[in-house]
């Protein structure tokens, strides 16, 4: 079937709501009459059920992981546990409001402060703020820090130094806090080499940001040397968290030299990832940061907690990053998580996302070109080079992925590799779906050389076939009109 | 470890294959000095029914008998439980970003529904896919604003929500804008006179709450036509986005940038986060526009379908030119204010919207009944301040009752004229006529 | 994708579930060693994820009213509120033990008295039961109350009347109450004449069952007059309540010579229809057969509910019909729809209900064969006498809605019409969901003549063509069983 | 009405279609005499916001703050969250019974995996797809005995749940079949001596609990052995099935049908009801069996599929000839327990019922510190009736503190030993080590 815009459904007068009646003597009279809006034309009108089937057939057009596995890489799609979704539907938690007195709050606070304690443990820090909004966020957060801590000590400094394996975020952050960015080149093991750091660092560069490990999936191994480099010129270190499932319980980038990382709790911790966020970037930081850390910050006065929301408690802070205390939601299912693993639990994640990658690896090495052949830990990139021959590209192969029932890896990043295919397949998946996504990538490669057009002929199974991002972005089509045709 | 499907037999003949003897050898690549030789100092793990046992424990603690009497930014209004049923199927609720549109149309498509939404709330051309709320998204326009006109200078109206303009400030900190805030008068809209004195050829922006923080629907279309006529653009920024079904849409105001959230269609408050902002602009700024974007087009066999677009401002693309560094935002939380206005439609928003402003009159009337006279005499939606005499005692003594009233707005505004006892409440749908008068009551007592 | 059987899946030692640890000293010591069993082979061994998919992607295999239109004759396939979700699960109404105290149970025992007396209202009886835990379980119900009714006064009698119209229930509800069923014809008009009932009755019948309207949708119009004839000879009138959707607010069978009918409450009021149950089937009745209904019933003392639960207090009670109180957790539901409803919601549903038949029966006659021309209320049947020329049965037209994206209707029932299509779009569904079925219908009658083949070999679309029952009947498999393989 | 989607314009223009003046007019075939004349004597309708709060303020009358120490044929487990977001899932739950097999594969296949699971549980070779309850399963065997055996009498132990004895009355009315009541002993277990003297050739079955209703495991091999010498067939009743994950199965003790509910898995108590009866049997009386069954076959093109079977035992097929006149069963309630009993496993199933007897012990030496020492002296597995002095004060007083401890034993047995003081009492995995030491001192104090 195709399901219309729920603009296109309805019938004029319909409505999905039951309301109270509005006030017996009601008028807008008090309002200006200038101010003052009829009904919103093009609005939906619509039953309740009419709603209901129209998202309910929608989402049947979507894969998720609890459709099928989902080895988007870097993106780490583990299971989102449903338990955390109860739980942060609790009334106590969901219907809080964010100025309700502390005393009528103690127990968001205290989950705060707990997760608070437990995130600076977790990656081996002094303090951690739980505002931002999300990893991006955090990232912007983190630079701000340094900004600040910079700052201090008299010269905010001008240069980031980011390697070219990083996110497209760590440029975008870097610059939005006004710092012109320095691209490092990795060596041809994938790694950042303390000589090409050494080389690119003087005393304008106010730091150095580092995935670890980094987007191919490799432990930057010489990060305790390079962050002695930076710091001996009196730069920082940042570290992009966007990894640190590979790295729980197992290593600390606070024991590494960072001074800096932000979380991302859709990745690392199971938050819901809903098609797009709502993410959450805490940012743990060193003591010598901490000063700056935004507000708020949730403090323990005897058995009591408190939120520090002013600048007047905290003198040196960047300031607010978002409304009100972060994203609360997320804290209680990553709190949820963290409670429900434990020391070992927390452990075990890593240990099992490594093994999961490094079983994927070893069986499509040979059948796919591994272009870094350097050990890598969560994730691995591949790329498309043993397939171009016969015209089947790396966004082909992923199309077909689609056909096989899977998502595709991420694709086309990191930049340093062409054609790269970028597989993370997280600790909750099984070993048997490991194997159908290797039988499938190896099928994929078969079909290339017998049958190439078939490959590029991808996706058939799903509602659409490839679609035209050429024409939706050449002529931007935003937003549902009247009469809207885009056929 | 329900998460982890590994059995001993597993980890063993993955080893095999891998080629391991052991777990740990996988991580060979991390040097031992790096390595933590302790377990993670965490709480030991908990079963489901301790681990349930103690969240409702804490949760508990935050429970009230009564929907609270503050808004001030986050609103309690009532969400159908059929939002939160459809939220929750796997489909939507644990995908990702739509990097792969064939298996993401159900995704996208929602997506392109609320940047309908909010073009047809605000009165805008084009939207944006959500951002992460309405303070940041206020910021954005700012530096959208910036990046328009080439200016450096921002002003703000101190009726804009003291929230917004914190995060307004961290974010313009590094670009060294300036900042002026202009106040606002006995009425509780932004001083005119004030605001054209300080527009200038140097300013980017004005930015207005509407309504603002004080509740008052603010004097947006004078405002809009003091910074056209500088060459300024206007940002509108909503933080009950229920009020749009009953006040003029900010596009048709005369306003450029309509910013803010829609925390109350479908998001509960969950202490302040997370809920979606939205950020909606003229066509023309389109391709200055931050954070991810939905568009129709067809497939290889010319069916309608939808993919994310124009990710040329984006940073995975453009990476330090990005217009923003935003690229998760808050898609569930978007799809939540995209079914629940899909359920309140055309009359049902007119009629929640409606509501609304009753219930604040109700308030109105009881509060000045039981002596609290408002503190401003703009119009207003459904919030108010009110005076009553000390506002801190009285939320505190509202508390020792379970009643939230947390906005005393001497918090933000020290200085302000009727400041100790100004205190700023509002009243939804959720707020019955028996309740309005218990409130009344118990402020009073 | 295919879905394997749950038993199919997983690996050994894997669990799904986050279990306290057992108590330290644990042993199972105490028990006879003959009684103790180890693990139960065969039960599957999945994580949380793999449970998840599982259910997920078997329920995108199922039909249901949140896809799509169910047009199910008799079902009453109406939207189910989400809202009656919520309610159902109060910690107060799911977690509430049936023996808990009265005065920790007022909340539930004074939701059982308001329903009981607003479904005694809406039928127009003096009391209602809670009681049975479906409408088949009513019907026995009041077969019983009626067995009751007469063996206090000296004779159960022998016989209950059933016209040809009637649910299979009817019959074997008698049956199972060991009454032998004399069964009635009805006139050409589709309904039961009096003089029908006249010849068969005698004072060795108990009663006489009826649906009104009956199940062509027909209105026994003279339901006064038989049971004037049943009564004369001391026979009772039991109603079967399937199709109360259609008379709600309108008309009410204690009004029409009724003395005992019963509810179903997935039917009428919206619970969810489950896959099959859970149903709840209430009887109510005139007050000459009060003093039989079965236990419990809840009473109101000066502000204070209770049940009645023994039969000392009820010395002519038919005893008890399921264990405790009744499927609670329905009457949640139900109360909570006609709380919304209100008086006039109550009648609209009726009344919109009747509309959407009338609209569609307006629309196919002359497309399809209408066997009883006669006024029809909330459902309609029609035949496949003009398709059988061409060599496509009512099964075939069923099949090919189901490429069309609709349910179909039920199929060869009502017995007395051969080749039976009855359609029942119930109050909720959009007059342009009734407009797109008549259009598929329509079009399935064309293409009945032009390309009969097509017809016949559908459905295309599910996931599975027409399945072999005979195979299935002949030699059954009911189970799983290790190596199990049915192709 | 957010459910009722006609339009007054929808409304017009289908009575046009249908050629009638007003809705009134398509119901001219019920005679004016037989319609209702007034509104209907209801309350009037109820907004959403005003109908959670009613039944928000019904529900907290009934809340307690710790889960009930009584079983008694209803038991409180936890029920994962997972659960019940997939159930539901509207595929699921607004789907009814599986008539179109093509587009109801997903209930069919899960109706399939609960009759494997019922199986495994009880050691039967086949199960239906579902009962109201364990007392109607109990009845319908008692019933499917008859038909069976062609015998006339059916012999139940005093112990088995009296409930399900009540029920089995109530259905064996009509039959005329004779009913004997054999006690029992003081170890909880059926008087075996009495059984062996009940048990006759007129005998169709005998019924008893598995455990029974004093929490004790019965003598099941020896009360089936004296059933199968005398020519009848031998039914366990299950209430608890948490117990199969410990106990033998009732197939390999020698009953030939296993009954009880599926409760314990996935379903709330939910005051009693609904939760999904369980019924299976041998082989060889399959035929016999009331209930809708799902059976495995192949679809046109050879693959695997599922449908309803054996209908010709039905009553939509045979009417009065039927083997049962049931139909809607418990659908919904069996899917939950599938779920559960998936996510469970076979690992997850044995620790659960080892932690439940774990419980019951733990509490058996609470009360005996307590001086409530247990009345019989059977092997339990996590319900045991103590003596705690005066039974009803009890559990009175323990109301008073919001404890429900429902199930004095002299409600059943006011002429058993110890009546007045005995108090069944069940512990499950609910039931930690400190709220096990709070009922057992609050009972003492």
């Amino acid at each position: 079937y195709e399901e219309p815009l729920v603009f296109e459904h309805g019938s004029r007068g319909r409505c999905g709501v039951s309301l109270p009646p509005p006030p017996a003597d009601f008028d807008a009279g008090d309002l200006p009459a200038a101010l003052v809006r009829p009904a919103v034309d093009g609005l939906p009108e619509l039953s309740e059920l009419e709603v209901v089937r129209h998202f309910t057939r929608l989402s049947s057009w979507n894969h998720g992981i609890d459709t099928g596995f989902y080895p988007l890489g870097s993106c780490t799609m583990k299971y989102n546990p449903k338990s955390s979704e109860a739980l942060a539907r609790l009334p106590g938690f969901a219907d809080l409001h964010p100025l309700a007195p502390a005393e009528l709050a103690q127990g968001a606070l205290e989950l705060m402060y707990r997760l608070e304690r437990a995130l600076s443990e977790i990656a081996g820090f002094d303090a951690t703020t739980l505002a931002p909004a999300a990893g991006a966020q955090g990232e912007l957060t983190g630079l701000m820090l340094i900004r600040a801590y910079h700052e201090a000590r008299g010269n905010p400094r001008k240069k980031v130094l980011i390697p070219d394996t990083a996110h497209g975020t760590n440029p975008a952050s870097s610059a939005l806090n006004g710092y012109a960015v320095v691209q490092l080149a990795s060596g041809p093991d994938g790694r950042l080499h303390p000589e090409t750091v050494r080389a690119a660092m003087d005393e304008d560069v106010a730091a150095i940001m580092i995935t670890n490990p980094n987007t191919l999936g490799v432990f930057e191994s010489h990060i305790a040397e390079i962050a002695a480099i930076v710091h001996a010129k009196g730069g920082l270190v940042y570290g992009d968290g966007a990894n640190m499932n590979a790295l729980l319980g197992v290593a600390r980038p606070g024991d590494m030299g960072f001074d800096v990382m932000q979380y991302n709790l859709h990745k690392t911790f199971a938050t819901p990832h809903g098609g797009g966020g709502p993410g959450s970037g805490p940012v743990a930081v060193k003591a010598a940061l901490a000063p700056y850390l935004p507000l708020p910050l949730v403090v323990k006065e005897g058995e009591r907690f408190r939120l520090v929301t002013e600048a007047r408690e905290r003198p040196a802070t960047v300031g607010k990053l978002r409304e009100f205390w972060g994203n609360f939601g997320m804290f209680v299912r990553a709190w949820a998580l963290i409670r429900e693993y434990g020391p070992d639990g927390v452990r075990a994640t890593a240990e099992l996302a490594v093994l999961n990658a490094n079983y994927v690896r070893k069986q499509l090495e040979g059948t796919y070109h591994l272009p870094y052949p350097t050990d890598s830990l969560h994730e691995v990139v591949f790329d498309d080079a043993q397939q171009k021959d016969a015209g089947v590209t790396t966004m082909d192969v992923a199309k077909r992925l689609i056909d096989h029932g899977f998502h595709p890896p991420t694709i086309y990043f990191p930049l340093v590799v062409h054609g790269a295919l970028m597989i993370e397949p997280t600790e909750t998946e099984s070993r048997e779906t490991l194997d159908a996504f290797v039988a499938a990538m190896k099928a994929i490669a078969e079909e290339a050389k017998a049958d190439p057009e078939a490959v590029r002929a991808a996706p058939t199974r799903p509602v659409r076939a490839r679609l035209d991002e050429t024409r939706a972005a050449r002529k931007p089509v935003l937003r549902w009109q009247p009469g809207m045709n885009v056929e | 470890m329900r998460y982890h499907p590994h059995t001993p037999d597993d980890v063993r003949a993955m080893l095999d294959v891998v080629g391991a003897e052991r777990v740990d050898d996988l991580f060979r690549s991390i040097p031992q000095a790096l390595r933590l030789d302790r377990p993670l100092d965490l709480p030991p793990a908990a079963d489901e029914i301790a681990l349930f046992s103690e969240l409702r424990r804490l949760a508990a603690r935050n429970e009230t008998a009564h929907p609270p009497f503050v808004g001030a930014g986050c609103y309690p209004h009532h969400v159908p439980p059929v939002v939160d049923q459809l939220l929750l199927r796997g489909e939507f609720f644990t995908a990702y970003t739509p990097y792969q549109p064939e298996i993401s149309q159900g995704t996208l498509q929602a997506l392109f529904e609320w940047q309908t939404f909010v073009c047809l709330l605000t009165g805008m051309d084009v939207s944006n896919a959500s951002m992460y709320d309405g303070a940041t998204a206020t910021a954005e326009a700012a530096l959208m604003a910036g990046r328009i006109t080439g200016r450096d200078k921002v002003v703000v109206s101190a009726a804009l929500h003291p929230e917004y303009r914190k995060v307004l400030a961290t974010y313009l900190r590094s670009t060294g804008d300036e900042i002026v805030t202009v106040p606002f008068g006995a009425d509780g809209r932004t001083d005119l006179a004030a605001l054209a004195q300080a527009v200038d050829g140097r300013t980017a922006c004005v930015i207005l709450g509407y309504p603002n923080f004080l509740g008052v629907v603010d004097a947006l279309p004078e405002a809009a036509a003091l910074a056209r006529a500088a060459g300024a653009l206007t940002v509108a920024a909503t933080a009950e986005a229920v009020s749009l079904g009953l006040l003029q849409a900010p596009g048709a105001l005369g306003a450029d940038v309509a910013v803010g959230t829609f925390q109350s269609f479908g998001n509960p408050m969950s202490f302040g986060g997370p809920a979606p902002g939205f950020f909606a602009t003229r066509e023309k700024s389109l391709r200055q526009m931050p954070g991810r974007v939905a568009g129709a087009t067809v497939d290889k066999q010319g069916r309608r379908g939808f993919v994310l677009t124009l990710s040329t401002r984006e940073q995975h693309i453009r990476r330090e030119k990005a217009t923003s560094n935003i690229c998760t935002n808050s898609g569930l939380c978007a799809l939540a204010s995209t079914i629940h206005l899909s359920l309140l439609g055309k009359r049902g928003l007119a009629e929640l919207a409606r509501l609304n402003h009753g219930r604040a009159r109700m308030l109105r009337d009881a509060m000045e009944r039981a002596g609290c006279r408002p503190v401003f005499s703009g119009p207003y939606f459904n919030e108010q301040v009110f005076d009553v005499g000390d506002a801190e005692a009285v939320v505190a003594k509202l508390a020792k009752r379970g009643i939230v009233a947390g906005a005393p707005l001497a918090r933000w505004y020290p200085d302000a004229p009727h400041a100790k006892g100004a205190l700023l409440c509002a009243a939804t749908e959720l707020h019955g006529p028996e309740l309005i008068q218990l409130f009344a009551s118990t402020v009073r007592s």
